[in-house]
């Protein structure tokens, strides 16, 4: 069962050129994309690719030029007011920067509270919150309710971060990029988070990267994107064992390993 | 190679920022090119004369002169100068009645008043060299009449000779003669559109003469917005004058700097208002350094007759009593203007009041607050406890609006003043100083309910005084141009003397009519006047003697003022022997090339010091 | 996804937003007056009959009534199309309080001083200011920093028009070294000819220079906040790692940090305009200022609306030269708007 | 003498606003000549600081307080600021993090080469044609000298930076993040062409990153910075083969690659911290699955591996080697 | 938590309640001045304003005589019965510099507050409202900006002073709130439009939090510097368009304030005959208060924009 459907979805940004004239810049072009129930899913391509402008229209922070997104079925990308806010409940997104997607002037539990109360949270708000920061292994919670984002560690914002994201209940979490930013001993430790968050609460996840190795790492199925378009697909195993678009296969090539030795001559 | 750019680089930089600012400044060349700002008329340099004599003089501070000499609008623009250009019938000395023959040299009445016979000058000439007569007067009175409704009482001018001029009214009017006697003359037809680029009769407010051609002393030799100069004309019918050669007109924009102008002698003849005349002026130079101030129209605190509490003529005549005017001469208006009498006329007229009248204006003027209170208490006011005044019944007077206009700062002092002077007989009072046109536009309509102001007429005589006064009760809300303080004289004798005035040319009737209004006048107190506004006028005799003074106060003496103006530059005459350098204006040329080298010696300085830095870090690298 | 695009874009864009904001003036140009109490016909015939000794017919205020446009039957729409109308035929319509002087012929007259007052107090506070700012600026947090610092903050704190005074006071009244007041010299006549141009300089110092002393600040105080910031930017750091001299490091820092302070070139014009009108008063220099002060006490109406038209006009020409001279200066600005 | 640059006993710290921070504590490292030397680094071991500091870059509030960088001789620390002027960019240069905004915004590409040439009393037309070499070594063609840095994207702008800071050939280059922010393509690319231009040129590179994979694909040696100090450095190849500080295992057990699903056993946990004055004991403490009580007392030095040139500062190897099985 | 512990605190609930809530107020009515303290030129700003601000407290409750009142002889010199000697007019300066001090900050902190209010509404509304509302506002902003604040001064003055009341300093206030709100609005949109970019503000969209909450509270919070900045910026714009408006005398000249007493000052020609004591103490402390707000808007500046930011070297000297 498929929880989000990307049917055919384009999205053009206009460019006023001169007062008559106006360029388009095409940032996705018919794009295809099935979400299935409890499923890792990653999308994979380079900087200019439009995988970002992907993850902001299922989010619905831009709209879409044509096209459709089906979620549980119906279309929702013309949803505005309260519709727009209960669909989003249900899919929220993780940001690239820990250190920009907190508000520096509120602490730990500001930032789960909110939308707790937002989407009508009927519980003890207190256990709760201790709930989801256990939840994204922040633990004991009591150490970390009344800290401020400056008072953590990257990793520890991402989780953080998760937590709010969580709150909403959400069934879809999309990952934009969300270890890139984070050193290297952290990155593991939160890719299996995901993992396990699949696992426990019965979400998919929407991985977005450039990063093959970690893409390969947690999931279950890819889409290569391109100047816009899905050029490759399949699971992912198998597209990376064989690749069959020259891009895919650069891709691969080009993804850093420690123990490839760049020759020269 | 590189360096050398970069040296050329700012060197273009400079220059760029010189040709900006040079830019500028190029405005004016254009403009003065295509606007004609410099306009030279009858260029006069090959006159000569004995000793070159010059006067500079101000007519007052304004933003800058108008290039417009238009004879009907004698008031506007360069004020007094068109009173050397162009001259009246009659000199009317507004002080004192005396009155010269000018350009007519006698007048008469007849058929009762109802004819006004003026009898013209001969072998006078316009500048042009067109000689002056009767067709001149019928001209200039005549386009004024069509084209903007003026002379309104006057239903024909006719010239039964060349010399000869006839005026003929609807209804006797005898003050007339001050009017007609006043207005300056201009030359017929065809000057007058040649001067005004028009044919027909062009509307006189709005035309624009900017090459004004008329009988007077001086003719204009060139005109700027900051200067205008005026010389001799050689056709002038008075023999030998005038005395002094050449007339110089300098803009000063502000008070202090006319005054500082006067200290440094740099302007001879001026009317300025400054706080600090002794200190500044005087003390600068005491020997030729001189001022006097004569009192001029009365300043008036305007009242809305209105008004309740305020109509009653004995609360007016109480307010009168309640103010301190010596206060207000003191401290407002820094014992330059004295305390007005209570009938509403020039101080110099007051000989024209009988005894009783004459006491009752000085007592009604003195300061004399337990009096004011006690006149109040003897129609059933009282005070309370608070001090404030009560109607009989116990209800309180209501506060009363006061206003002055903004930046007048004596009368905005003065308006503080008698606020605490009216509070000390119970009378609450509010003051506020909008701008004097929002001022004048809420007198007019009738909505204030007092206000300083001058409405008193000018006039040789205390009928011309009352002029501004009277009229009919214009409603609240419609704008009155006379009675603006909306005075309902019906039941009193007033408006019966005003008329029967006019009817007559006999002087002991005329006085009679006068004393009558003036009695009513004090009885009824529709304005309040305050103190006498001064008639700033001070002058420099280290070059140029026969100014008037206190000691011989022959003539007004402001410059601003048309024709009196005239009268008292024909008799200024040069001081050969007391010659000194004070206002030559060659010592301010030298100043500014001084001034000119300093600046551009530190910009040169400071542009090598950096330079020489910057080639010395350079090396340094 | 970069787009270029030409400098013409740019300009047109410049363009679209001056005509914008040209037409905003007007229009409020057209009510604030209107807002005002009193009625300038009657402020006239009431001049007049004064100065006629009350022999004035009142059929000529109808007359006047006409000239002024503000007859009270019209509606307010056909007097604003009037307004528009005979704006761009050049008329202004006739003073007040200098009847019968057309508005025009005042503002010709009065304009170029202002003008010459301001473009030389802005292009000269704008140089050195920047240069002091700089300086600050490269030398902060050392003495130098905290004199200029303190000298511009002082300066702009001062009140100007008292400074103004004081200047006055001792460079004219008591020290003598500059004239009391004036545009030029009364002895030497209006040209392009060498006195007059060297009187005109004489007689701005004073004004200029209060002006300068009281708007360097601002530039002194931005181009040190801006230079800041810039000294230790990745391009200043890189220059100085590949070994460049100083003189070379402080002209990127100082024409990087220039930009950016030439956008306060508007505010800059505003407030200079602000200055020299108060000032002209002050120093008795014949701009518009002056005349703005008896347009105002007279409620002259036609004068007070060229005056406003003809300072917006030139606020806003003198925006739009510096913001097509800043995208000429500034490569990244073309690509504006994306 | 075999060595391109040696560091004595450098310290290193910031100002802030409780005081001074030592980052970097008496840093001890020779640096060959002619190879590509590797320093890794996470966030706040102070890798950049030491870039900055060996090159005499740092500005306030960094502050060097002791130690000598010695090139050819000379001390870099105490050489006359106008004398390393001279010596960047002709001698040794920097190619910094962040090369995205390093080009002045307001300038031609063309012009910012004269700057340098400029700097160093070089003249334009003389050194066209290295100018135009040095462009194709980054496979970049001349026409980019009339490009303002905007009109350029990233990883042209980048290769710009490579190019300008390289056409004066210095001979030792230091590489502080290069390829951060640029995209996975362009970030390879880049680097074979770094590889190239060394091994044609016969520079020493040094090459700072937090980024292990890339780090050892291109480099020759390597040395692990953790919290201030070098836990440990050699031969790429030992270093990868067999790690002898925990550090340098667990960090590169812990490298997603493709094909490897998931791995197990001992994990590095905790998070990256700063250098720590008050720790007597190993830096790496608070977060070593093997320390035992002798790690928190002393303060372990860096010891040669026999035979090899492979340093390392822990105290308990191999011993850890066989706790891990 | 133990049940020992449990039932302790349950006892001390309300006590501890109450202190906490004593404790939380009084730390949040410090905060704002610890933001003020925060560095050297705001600190040194905050001492002047402090003593400007005590000096005018002085001011309501005593003078030594009467401050408008026309006592005394004219233009005496400073003496000891009275220390700044007298005006042109007889009144006693120094009693109208105690008592024109609690107008003349008023009508600074008036404006200052009022206008950093609008220009917070209008900035921050059109930073983080739809494209089109947020450019016809900028348009609205950039006339006033353009617009050389002294003819808007001068009309509005006009027509103040046509309404013939006498609005005490109301109309003074609103006059240059109408005149000063402009820039502020400018740099609250600048910066709300930039906060408004941020993940964190993209991430409580996201999370459904409605516009109104997402400004009172996070975008409020983030620019509080700003604000902070721009209201000692709009409040030195007031004290100085104060003395502006009595200049140009379209304000109520019978009040006594610092502005007044320059104009009668200027009137009278003070400067030209020598009486500094009548020009100069009102010139010298708007000055002072000016310059205590310049250095509090500059200090916050460089709260607000850390680049600018500077440690004492001096205090921290290391032992190399």
């Amino acid at each position: 069962m498929s929880v989000l459907n990307i049917e055919d979805l384009s999205k053009e940004f206009t460019v006023r050129k001169s007062l008559t004239r106006a360029g388009v810049i095409r940032a996705l072009d018919h794009v295809n994309i099935e979400l299935r129930e409890k499923e890792v899913l990653g999308i994979v391509g380079s900087s200019g690719s439009g995988k970002s402008t992907l993850a902001r229209l299922m989010v619905l922070l831009y709209r879409p030029t044509s096209g459709k997104i089906l979620f549980d079925g119906t279309d929702v990308s013309k949803y505005k007011g309260r519709k727009l806010r209960e669909y989003r409940s249900n899919i929220q997104m993780v940001f690239q920067d820990p250190y920009a997607s907190l508000d520096p002037f509120h602490n730990v539990e500001w930032h789960i509270k909110r939308p707790l109360i937002i989407n009508g949270y009927t519980g003890n708000v207190k256990d709760k919150i201790d709930d989801l920061l256990t939840e994204v292994r922040l633990d004991p919670p009591a150490q970390f309710r009344d800290k401020f984002p400056h008072q953590m560690s990257g990793g520890q914002r991402q989780r953080v971060y998760m937590a709010r994201a969580l709150a909403t209940g959400p069934k879809i979490l999309i990952a934009d990029e969300p270890v890139s930013m984070l050193d290297v001993s952290l990155r593991v430790e939160i890719l299996e988070l995901l993992l396990s968050l699949r696992d426990s609460m019965g979400i998919s996840i929407i991985y977005i990267t450039h990063d093959l190795n970690t893409v390969s790492m947690i999931t279950d199925r890819i889409y290569v994107l391109n100047r816009g378009r899905v050029v490759e697909s399949g699971s992912t195993k198998q597209v990376i064992d064989n690749p069959v678009e020259d891009y895919t296969r650069r891709l691969i090539g080009a993804a850093p390993d420690p123990f490839k030795k760049i020759e020269v001559d | 190679m590189k360096d050398n750019f970069k040296n050329r680089k700012i060197l273009i930089a400079l220059g760029l920022s010189m040709l900006m600012i040079l830019s500028g400044l190029s405005f004016f060349a254009a403009g003065a090119n295509s606007s004609g700002i410099l306009v030279a008329s009858n260029a006069t340099s090959g006159t000569s004369t004995n000793n070159n004599s010059t006067l500079y003089l101000s007519p007052g501070p304004s933003p800058a002169f108008t290039n417009d000499f238009n004879p009907y609008n004698i008031w506007t623009g360069p004020t007094g100068i068109m009173g050397m250009i162009y001259e009246p019938l009659l000199q009317v000395n507004t002080y004192n009645g005396t009155v010269l023959p000018w350009l007519a040299t006698g007048y008469s009445f007849s058929h009762n008043g109802l004819y006004l016979n003026m009898t013209l000058r001969h072998n006078v000439t316009f500048s042009n060299g067109q000689p002056f007569n009767s067709y001149d007067v019928v001209y200039t009175f005549n386009i004024q009449k069509k084209v903007v409704d003026g002379w309104a009482a006057i239903e024909n001018i006719s010239a039964p000779s060349l010399y000869k001029v006839t005026f003929k009214f609807y209804t006797p009017q005898t003050n007339y003669l001050f009017y007609i006697g006043c207005t300056a003359i201009m030359p017929t037809n065809q000057t007058w559109e040649q001067q005004t680029n028009s044919t027909g009769f062009p509307d006189p407010q709005s035309a624009v003469v900017t090459d004004p051609i008329g009988t007077g002393p001086y003719t204009l030799q060139s005109f700027s917005p900051q200067k205008i100069v005026l010389v001799r004309n050689p056709h002038y019918w008075q023999p030998g004058l005038p005395k002094i050669d050449k007339l110089v007109y300098v803009d000063y924009t502000s008070n202090s700097a006319l005054a500082l102008a006067l200290a440094e002698g740099k302007v001879q003849w001026a009317s300025v208002f400054e706080p600090n005349v002794t200190s500044l002026f005087v003390h600068n130079n005491p020997t030729y350094n001189h001022y006097w101030y004569p009192p001029g129209q009365p300043v008036t605190m305007m009242i809305n007759d209105q008004t309740p509490f305020l109509n009653e003529s004995y609360v007016r005549q109480a307010i009168s009593l309640a103010i301190n005017r010596t206060a207000i001469c003191q401290i407002g208006e820094y014992g330059y203007e004295p305390p007005a009498n209570g009938a509403n006329i020039l101080s110099q007229q007051l000989n024209f009041l009988n005894n009783t009248n004459a006491q009752k204006a000085t007592s009604l003027a003195k300061f004399n607050p337990s009096g004011a209170l006690a006149l109040l208490e003897s129609h059933g006011f009282k005070l309370n406890a608070k001090k404030q005044l009560e109607y009989k019944n116990g209800t309180l007077v209501p506060t009363i609006s006061l206003m002055s206009v903004s930046g007048y700062t004596d009368w905005d002092t003065d308006i503080t003043i008698i606020a605490s002077d009216l509070k000390a007989i119970g009378i609450n009072v509010v003051t506020t100083t909008p701008t004097d046109s929002v001022l004048q536009s809420d007198i007019g309509s009738g909505n204030y309910q007092m206000a300083l102001d001058t409405v008193t007429g000018i006039g040789p005589n205390p009928w011309y005084d009352y002029s501004g006064l009277v009229g009919p009760v214009t409603p609240i809300g419609k704008t009155a141009f006379v009675n603006e303080e909306r005075w309902n004289a019906t039941g009193t004798d007033f408006m019966s003397a005003y008329n029967n005035f006019t009817l007559t040319g006999n002087l002991t009737l005329q006085d009679k009519y006068i004393n009558e209004m003036a009695g009513v006048m004090l009885n009824q107190m529709p304005i309040v006047p305050l103190v006498y506004s001064g008639d700033w006028y001070e002058y420099v005799n280290n070059t140029i003697g026969g100014w008037p003074n206190q000691a011989n106060p022959y003539w007004i003496p402001m410059p601003w003022y048309p024709h009196p103006a005239e009268v008292v530059v024909l008799h200024l005459y040069p001081l050969t022997s007391k010659s000194t350098t004070s206002g030559k204006p060659i010592s301010t040329v030298t100043y500014e090339y001084i001034g000119a080298a300093v600046v551009i010696g530190i910009v040169a300085a400071v542009s090598a010091v950096t330079y020489m830095g910057k080639r010395q870090k350079k090396r340094n690298d | 996804m970069i787009i270029t695009a030409i400098p013409i874009k740019y300009i047109l864009k410049r363009l679209t937003i001056f005509i914008g904001v040209f037409f905003g003036a007007l229009t409020l140009n057209f009510v604030l007056p209107r807002l005002m109490p009193g009625d300038p016909a009657e402020v006239v015939y009431e001049d007049l009959l004064k100065d006629s000794g009350g022999t004035l017919n009142v059929t000529y205020l109808h007359q006047l009534e006409s000239e002024y446009g503000i007859s009270t039957t019209k509606p307010i729409w056909d007097q604003y199309f009037t307004y528009l109308n005979d704006l761009f035929h050049g008329n202004l319509g006739i003073s007040i309080s200098f009847y019968p002087t057309p508005v025009s012929k005042i503002l010709e007259e009065a304009l170029p001083w202002t003008l010459f007052l301001v473009i030389s107090a802005v292009t000269i506070s704008f140089f050195v200011g920047n240069r002091l700012g700089r300086y600050a600026g490269i030398n902060r947090n050392t003495g130098k920093d905290l004199a200029i610092d303190l000298f511009s903050m002082f300066m702009a704190a001062f009140p100007a028009f008292v400074l103004a005074f004081i200047m006055l006071d001792v460079f004219s009244v008591y020290g003598k070294l500059f004239p009391i007041g004036g545009a030029y010299s009364s002895s030497v006549n209006m040209g392009f000819n060498i006195p007059f141009i060297i009187s005109a300089m004489y007689h701005a110092v004073l004004p200029v220079g209060t002006i300068i002393l009281t708007s360097l600040g601002g530039w002194v105080l931005g181009m040190r906040n801006n230079i800041i910031p810039n000294v230790n930017s990745d391009y200043i750091n890189f220059s100085q790692n590949l070994g460049m001299k100083d003189y070379q490091i402080k002209s990127i820092a100082y024409r990087n940090a220039l930009l950016p302070n030439l956008t306060g070139f508007s505010m800059s014009i505003g407030l200079s305009v602000s200055g020299v009108i108060i000032e002209e008063s002050i120093f008795s220099y014949p701009g518009v200022g002056m005349y703005m002060i008896t347009a105002i006490d007279n409620l002259d109406y036609p004068l007070l609306q060229g005056i406003f038209l003809m300072v917006i006009i030139a606020v806003l020409v003198g925006n739009l030269i510096v913001d097509i001279l800043l995208g000429f200066l500034d490569p990244r600005i073309k690509q504006e708007g994306e | 003498m075999n060595e391109a640059i040696s560091i004595n006993n450098l310290t290193v710290g910031y100002h802030w606003e409780n005081g001074f921070s030592i980052v970097i504590k008496d840093f001890n490292l020779d640096i060959p000549n002619g190879i590509i030397f590797g320093i890794a680094g996470e966030s706040g071991s102070g890798k950049s600081t030491l870039a900055q500091a060996i090159y005499h870059s740092l500005k306030y509030p960094g502050e060097i307080t002791s130690g000598k960088v010695i090139y050819n001789g000379i001390d870099l620390l105490k050489t006359p600021k106008n004398e390393l002027r001279r010596m960047r960019a002709m001698d040794l240069t920097f190619i910094p993090q962040a090369a995205m905004n390093a080009l002045n915004p307001v300038k031609r590409i063309g012009d910012q080469f004269n700057d340098v040439l400029e700097a160093h009393g070089k003249n334009f037309a003389e050194f066209q044609h290295d100018i135009i070499d040095v462009l194709n070594m980054v496979r970049l063609g001349s026409e980019v000298l009339n490009n303002y840095p905007h009109e350029l994207s990233g990883g042209m702008r980048q290769r710009t930076v490579i190019a300008m800071a390289l056409v004066l050939s210095p001979n030792l280059v230091i590489l502080d993040e290069p390829t951060t922010g640029l995209d996975v393509l362009v970030e390879h690319d880049i680097l074979v062409d770094l590889k190239k231009i060394q091994r044609k040129k016969q520079l020493t590179m040094i090459m700072i990153t937090h980024d292990l994979s890339i780090l050892y694909e291109i480099s020759d040696q390597i040395a692990m910075m953790y919290a201030g100090e070098i836990t440990e450095y050699g031969d790429r190849d030992t270093m990868l083969m067999s790690p002898a500080h925990p550090y340098n295992y667990l960090l590169l057990k812990s490298i997603p690659r493709i094909g490897v699903k998931k791995y197990d056993g001992i994990k590095l946990t905790g998070n990256p911290t700063n250098f720590n004055e008050g720790n007597k004991g190993c830096q790496f403490i608070s977060r070593c699955p093997f320390k035992t009580y002798d790690c928190e007392i002393n303060h372990p030095v860096l010891e040669k591996e026999k035979d090899r040139t492979h340093y390392f500062r822990c105290i308990r190897y191999p011993e850890w080697m066989k706790e891990q099985g | 938590m133990s049940k020992i512990q449990e039932n302790r605190s349950i006892g001390n609930f309300r006590g501890e309640f109450v202190k906490n809530k004593l404790i939380n107020s009084l730390k949040k009515l410090l905060k704002p001045f610890g933001l003020l303290l925060a560095n050297n030129k705001s600190k040194a700003g905050f001492v002047l304003l402090m003593g400007m601000i005590i000096f005018s407290i002085v001011g309501v409750f005593y003078t030594p005589y009467a401050p408008d009142a026309y006592l005394f002889k004219k233009s005496l010199g400073p003496s000891s019965s009275h220390l700044l000697g007298t005006t042109g007019y007889g009144q006693d300066v120094f009693s109208q510099l105690l008592g024109g001090a609690a107008p003349t900050l008023m009508v600074g902190f008036s404006v200052g507050i009022l206008g950093t209010l609008i220009s917070v509404f209008v900035g921050v509304l059109s930073g983080f409202a739809s494209k089109r509302v947020n450019e016809l506002i900028n348009g609205i902003v950039n006339i006033f900006l353009v617009i050389p604040g002294v003819l808007l001064i001068m009309l509005f003055g006009a027509y103040f002073l046509g309404l013939h009341q006498n609005l005490g300093y109301l109309s003074t206030v609103l006059i240059l709130v109408i005149t000063g709100w402009a820039f502020g609005a400018r740099t609250f949109r600048s910066v709300t439009l930039s906060v408004a970019k941020r993940d964190y503000i993209l991430s409580s969209i996201l999370v459904g939090e409605r516009k109104l909450s997402i400004i009172f509270r996070q975008i409020i919070k983030s620019i509080m510097p700003v604000i902070v900045s721009n209201f000692f910026f709009t409040a030195m714009y007031g004290t100085m368009g104060l003395t502006f408006v009595e200049y140009l005398g379209v304000g109520n000249l019978n009040q006594v304030n610092w502005g007044t007493m320059l104009y009668w000052a200027i009137n009278n020609e003070a400067y030209l005959v020598g009486e500094w004591w009548w020009i100069l103490p009102p010139a010298i402390l708007i000055s002072v208060l000016m310059f205590a707000f310049i250095l509090l808007n500059f200090g916050m500046d460089e709260i607000a924009n850390p680049a600018l930011r500077v440690f004492q070297t001096k205090k921290h000297r290391v032992k190399a």
